[in-house]
């Protein structure tokens, strides 16, 4: 029964853009800081996670863009910490990954941010035509794409001779199955 | 005692000592594990962070194989994929509307009936078993280190308590291990950084393995390959960072409770290790 | 035949300018039973009232419709009016003719028809109205006030001295409550027991208090001026008459070891034991849980040392009946635990500490006589954290309202604590500042710029200890959420006030209601703050919502005043819109078939169980019976009630149909 | 053209909220249709849902049922008493047929002046729309007096 005073959000915002995929609603935030407080890569980042909420709680394009344009949103780890004891119970690894989504849809991934985007789809890309991590391939995959050539190059004999590394990747046996499965999800985004 | 077993795609590589660890002591304790047939990768966090479909459906193609196995209960030792299996289940849950499509792309039917446990838990229940067979207590001074995955969001995986858990101190107590009282149990190690952000994941592993020694700890125990990679593969990285050469091994808590039941290191795959476990030999060797 | 009269009211030309009032009188000489119509430009004036008056006398009528504003406006003006005429002021209706008539629809023709059709209901109402009195219900005035803190003492002393009596019930052996804990208020850091001994020791020797100090209420029957209340009266194991409260058997206990309760258990205690010294009563009690001679059958130090040979320990409880015209509930809060907290170490660090825990160190009279010593190993804490909203508007693990008190006295905790350790640091983790209140302000802004308390403006994320630190990771989110790391000797958590343990219990047993976190609920949040929905049953203090001590002490003399108020009378009066049990001749006694579907609806278990019996006692049937100095006619028994047996004065079925058929 | 239908609608409505609300409606003089006629009890809780079923019989078109929002009852719970009834009332009316929409339940209280005239509005278009209830009167019959 509505008393006909509730005013929604602009559907242009992030906001509310993250409201709708993630159910999480940024009003909740009432900026008590507690998430970096705690947060592991809190001194890293360029915006901090309450200060990433509190651009998005303003609804304007300029702001959002900051977010969206930030590498914090890049360094989160995903370690839950923040959501744990966040008082207001915002779940804000949820935002974060969104919001990570809507940065590469738009183009607007952080430079930084672009190497962490290499590993995750050089990830994808190895599960996607094996259907499981090919450790080795990822490294190599992750070294093109990022450029980061000379990285780790001390660490794959150490591993190899560890027999931790395997130079042929596992390959699940219904393949096909793992191609459809991504052409139903990522490939329909 | 008979389970389901999704090992993951990191026991395969990088923690194979986990997998083997975990196997070897699960048959020692007379379980027998079942392995979901032809399962794929869980889509760890780069399918989350990516596309929210796929972190879905990956998950979900897993559970409903071991459902069409026949399995009840799936144990995932490796805390990132039980924690994605857990959070995917529960979202499909919450999410009927969802099921169309995610079985369309997983080609299985889904039912969601699959328990999804961690290594812990599974120890947990077998701990008066691991008592009577323990033959070479692990009398070590240890800290416990559960990461971020195993007990967070306490929403999804609801398991012991969020902030200064005592699963994990309770097990290595029942080997004879004792338990440091220490701060960081949860606190995160980098994760998925370890690639990515090294610098990242040396410092915040570095104080991890830093304060473990401070407080007299021989050996950091874990439960995550993530984080086992993170403290053995990035020592190197840990101690330029931190201008030290700490040489405190971090062993799986599989491996600990294998020396303590008197089984092979090798077995354990403790030679695996980037830091040796030097008292390895001698504390588990012997039977 | 009924002889009703109506008059309309142009009130003005608020009526009259959309409404045709002329017309709407003419069409009611109409209505049959209708003896007498007018219109008149403001019927509540004294000449429409005096109108009205001599129109019923002309006429005789028996019945009476004004036409006019709303019933809630001036109902209670013209039945006044008619009862002067001499008719029961209950045979007066009131149309509504303008807050639901002309000042909600345009002037015409139909606005002026509906204005008709309102007086027609009524006319048909009043034609089934009944001459209805006022219900009179005697009043024993002897009020008990449930708590013994300031709150209560400040109700006692006030009924008291208002001259009636007063039992004053105190659940814990002395009264003083948690003030007498503290050690100096805000905002005059004036010496809490210096203020509050004199109210406690005035209430012990008022000649119309009954102090029933290590007492409980166990069980309340009964209705307003006429509630029996059962009092468990603990076994102190004593004889307090003979006692002289020497302390003679407290210096010899030989169990000395107890945590102490009244120092939040930073000090000891013997087994036998006052509170504290200044107690009142100043009479020890023995905490059987702790005795030797309890546990083990052997001892009775006490016993032998005695002067007086006051030691008791055969005693046993002892329940106390009273008959009791008002209660007061003044019971106060408790103070969420340090343990509550996962991230700050589920109360393992024995250096956080919670407001009452500081109130005890900071005290004159505490464990450490003042001096600023932390819990773990006495040593003066050089750098303190306060954090302000602990467990407080934290819906995920505590309570998400505002404790209210918390800012206030974290401003005088570090204040305090910069007195007495100079050099020390003090930090304030907060998230507002709410300081509401005379003089609040200026002593949080005194505390920030004369004592130089820093205050950060954020919440705290995890506590933990390092080389004998608290190491205490918040952030500033005046700094864009910096994070921030204070090494802190000692951590004050000002914890959420929370109701006090067992408020629920005692609720259900008063049958007043609470809120969800177990405060006692108001009667109306604004126009009836200390009165509960139970006629009779009042409330003071933090037992409510979280509260502080002048605003706890203004509460306390409020719901005096209400209990003085309801005992100036030896019976009250009160409307007679209640419902009632049809009762018809033998042997049908009754259409109610004693299913007491109503007991479980009535909010104010107002329906009775009456039986019938015959001449040799023999029980004949049950039937519902309504208390009327209970029920306050909302009338839902009537609506559940299968047989009809059961109607409302004032809103009888009859009425309400009358009303309906004119539709 | 024919002459536009006007619904007769009655409504119960608890002392304490809902008429409290539509005074409001007055004070604040907002307009709303005609149409309706409040009959005053003192909770939602009073209300024996014959008596709705009698106002439909008598010709009313529409009824309103409206009382103090849940939690706020000045009688503590009335009004849960009146919902419960509600549910079960509204079950069995769906069974026998009764046009559900033309009997609404809801909460104005005391401070929603413009509600109650947005909900009068509402109702009263809506049960226009239905046209008269003369089925309802024709099943019923004359014989429930």
């Amino acid at each position: 029964m509505s008393s006909g005073t509730h005013h929604h959000e602009h559907a242009d915002t992030l906001a509310w853009r993250v409201r709708q995929a993630t159910g999480v609603k940024l009003a909740h935030c009432y900026q008590c800081g507690k998430c970096a407080a705690g947060c592991p890569v809190a001194t890293e980042m360029d915006t901090t996670s309450c200060q990433v909420l509190r651009l998005l709680q303003y609804g304007l394009p300029e702001y959002d863009e900051r977010v969206l344009r930030s590498e914090s949103i890049w360094l989160c780890l995903a370690c839950e910490t923040c959501s744990t004891r966040c008082p207001q119970e915002v779940e804000i690894p949820k935002v974060m990954d969104f919001v990570r989504g809507e940065a590469l849809r738009l183009n607007l991934v952080h430079p930084r941010g672009k190497d962490i985007l290499a590993f995750h789809r050089a990830f994808l890309d190895s599960i996607e035509y094996t259907g499981r991590l090919y450790e080795m391939g990822l490294v190599a995959d992750y070294k093109v794409r990022s450029r980061h050539f000379l990285k780790d190059v001390l660490l794959a004999p150490k591993m190899y001779v560890k027999g931790k590394l395997g130079l042929l990747p596992h390959l699940i046996r219904n393949r096909r199955g793992m191609k459809q499965l991504f052409k139903h999800t990522i490939g329909k985004g | 005692m008979r389970i389901g077993y999704y090992p993951g795609c990191s026991l395969l590589g990088s923690s194979r000592e986990f997998d083997e660890s975990a196997r070897t002591v699960l048959e020692a304790l007379d379980v027998e594990l079942v392995e979901v047939p032809d399962w794929n990768c869980c889509g760890a966090s780069s399918a989350h962070i990516l596309n929210h479909e796929l972190s879905l459906a990956l998950p979900a193609r897993i559970l409903a194989l071991a459902e069409q196995a026949g399995l009840t209960e799936v144990l995932a030792p490796c805390a990132a994929c039980s924690n994605r299996l857990l959070s995917a289940q529960q979202h499909l849950e919450q999410h009927r509307e969802l099921w169309a499509g995610v079985q369309e792309a997983i080609g299985l039917p889904y039912k969601g009936t699959v328990k999804v446990v961690n290594i812990l838990e599974v120890l947990d229940r077998l701990k008066e078993h691991i008592a009577v067979k323990t033959t070479a207590p692990f009398t070590k001074k240890v800290a416990s280190y559960y990461g971020c995955l195993l007990v967070r969001p306490p929403r999804i995986v609801n398991f012991d308590r969020p902030e200064d858990p005592q699963s994990m101190d309770r097990l290595l107590q029942a080997v004879g291990a004792i338990p440091v009282e220490w701060p960081f149990k949860t606190e995160c190690c980098g994760a998925a950084f370890s690639v990515t952000r090294t610098d990242l994941v040396a410092r915040l592993s570095g104080k991890l393995v830093q304060d473990a020694v401070k407080r007299g700890a021989d050996a950091i125990v874990v439960a995550c390959p993530m984080c086992h990679s993170n403290l053995d593969l990035r020592r190197a990285e840990i101690n330029e960072h931190l201008q030290e050469e700490y040489t405190i091994p971090a062993m799986f808590i599989t491996q600990v409770v294998g020396l303590a039941l008197g089984l092979d290191p090798k077995a354990l795959g403790l030679h695996r290790h980037m830091v040796p476990v030097e008292f390895a030999e001698t504390a588990g060797a012997l039977s | 035949m009924s002889r009703i009269g109506v008059f309309t009211c142009h009130c003005g030309e608020n009526i009259g300018a959309t409404v045709d009032c002329a017309k709407v009188a003419e069409m009611c000489r109409a209505i049959p039973g209708v003896v007498h119509s007018v219109d008149y430009k403001y019927m509540c004036s004294d000449p429409g009232q005096r109108m009205m008056q001599e129109a019923i006398r002309e006429h005789q009528l028996d019945g009476v419709v004004v036409a006019a504003c709303s019933p809630r406006m001036h109902e209670p003006t013209f039945r006044r009016a008619v009862s002067g005429a001499g008719i029961n002021p209950y045979m007066c209706e009131m149309a509504n003719l303008r807050e639901h008539c002309s000042w909600v629809h345009e002037k015409g023709e139909a606005t002026t028809n509906k204005a008709a059709d309102l007086i027609r209901v009524l006319v048909e109402k009043v034609k089934h109205n009944e001459p209805l009195h006022p219900i009179k219900v005697p009043v024993t005035r002897t009020a008990m006030v449930i708590g013994g803190g300031v709150g209560g003492i400040q109700v006692a002393l006030d009924i008291a001295n208002g001259g009636h009596k007063v039992v004053l019930v105190e659940k814990s052996p002395s009264i003083g409550g948690h003030m007498s804990q503290l050690s100096e208020t805000f905002p005059t850091l004036d010496c809490s027991q210096c203020i509050l001994t004199p109210r406690m020791v005035e209430a012990a020797q008022h000649p119309n208090i009954t102090l029933m100090t290590y007492s409980e209420v166990e069980k309340v029957d009964g209705f307003i001026g006429n509630f029996k209340v059962t009092v468990r009266k603990k076994a102190r194991k004593l004889d307090e008459k003979l006692c002289t409260g020497c302390g003679l058997c407290i210096q010899k206990c030989p169990n000395k070891k107890i945590s102490d309760e009244f120092n939040e258990g930073l000090g000891t205690r013997t087994a036998i034991y006052v509170p504290f010294p200044q107690a009142v009563p100043n009479k020890p009690v023995i905490d059987m849980k702790n005795c030797t001679f309890y546990k083990t059958g052997k001892c009775k130090v006490c016993e032998k040392m005695c002067p007086t040979g006051a030691i008791r320990f055969e005693q046993e409880d002892e329940l106390v009946t009273l008959d009791i015209g008002a209660i007061v509930l003044a019971t106060g809060f408790k103070l969420m635990k340090t343990d509550a907290f996962p991230e700050y170490g589920y109360g393992k660090h024995k250096d956080i500490i919670d407001g009452m825990q500081f109130e005890r160190l900071a005290s004159a009279s505490g464990p450490t006589s003042g001096v600023m010593k932390r819990p773990s190993d006495g040593k003066e804490p050089k750098t303190v954290v306060f954090i302000a909203c602990s467990g407080s508007r934290d819906r995920a693990k505590g309570v998400p309202y505002c404790s209210k008190i918390c800012c206030m006295y974290t401003a005088k905790h570090a204040m305090l604590y910069k007195h007495k350790v100079h050099s020390g640091k003090a930090y304030v983790f907060y998230m507002d500042i709410r300081a509401a209140g005379k003089d609040y302000d200026e002593f949080v802004r005194r505390a920030i710029e004369e004592d130089e308390v820093k205050y950060i403006r954020g919440r705290v994320s995890r506590i933990y200890e390092e080389d004998g630190k608290l190491i205490v990771m918040g952030a500033d989110t005046l700094m864009g959420g910096e994070p921030v790391v204070i090494k802190a000797d000692m951590v004050v958590l000002a914890t959420a006030v929370q109701s006090n343990d067992r408020s629920e219990e005692l609720a259900q047993t008063l049958h007043v209601s609470y809120d969800s976190y177990g405060f006692f609920a108001e009667a109306h949040p604004k126009l009836r703050p200390v009165e509960t929905n139970t006629a009779g049953i009042f409330l003071a203090g933090a037992c409510q919502a979280p509260r502080d001590i002048p605003e706890t002490v203004a509460q306390a003399s409020g719901a005096a005043a209400k209990v003085v108020g309801l005992f100036s009378n030896e019976e009250l009066t009160r409307e007679p819109i209640v419902a009632v049990v049809n009762r018809q001749a033998a042997p049908v006694y009754s259409t109610c078939t004693g299913c007491f579907l109503c007991q479980g609806a009535c909010p104010y278990q107002a329906i009775e169980q009456e039986e019938i019996k015959a001449r040799d006692g023999q029980i004949l049937m049950t039937l519902a019976r309504i208390n009327p100095g209970l029920c306050q006619g909302c009338g839902t028994c009537v609506a559940t009630c299968r047989t009809k047996a059961i109607d409302l004065q004032g809103f009888s079925n009859e009425q309400l149909y009358a009303e309906l058929m004119t539709l | 053209m024919a002459e536009q239908f006007e619904p007769k609608i009655t409504a119960f409505v608890c002392n304490w909220c809902t008429y409290a609300g539509a005074d409001l409606t007055g004070t604040s003089r907002i307009k709303y249709q005609s149409n309706v006629r409040v009959l005053r009890v003192p909770c939602t809780g009073r209300i024996d849902y014959m008596m709705v079923l009698k106002a439909l019989h008598k010709g009313a078109d529409g009824i309103i049922v409206s009382g103090c929002h849940p939690n706020d009852c000045h009688y503590t719970s009335g009004n849960y008493h009146a919902r419960r009834r509600w549910m079960v009332f509204k079950k069995m009316m769906e069974v026998m047929g009764v046009d559900m929409r033309r009997i609404t339940f809801s909460w104005v209280s005391a401070a929603e002046g413009a509600r109650w005239a947005q909900l009068v509005n509402e109702v009263t278009d809506q049960v226009r729309a239905l046209g008269p209830y003369t089925a309802f009167r024709q099943v019923v019959g004359a014989g429930v007096e």
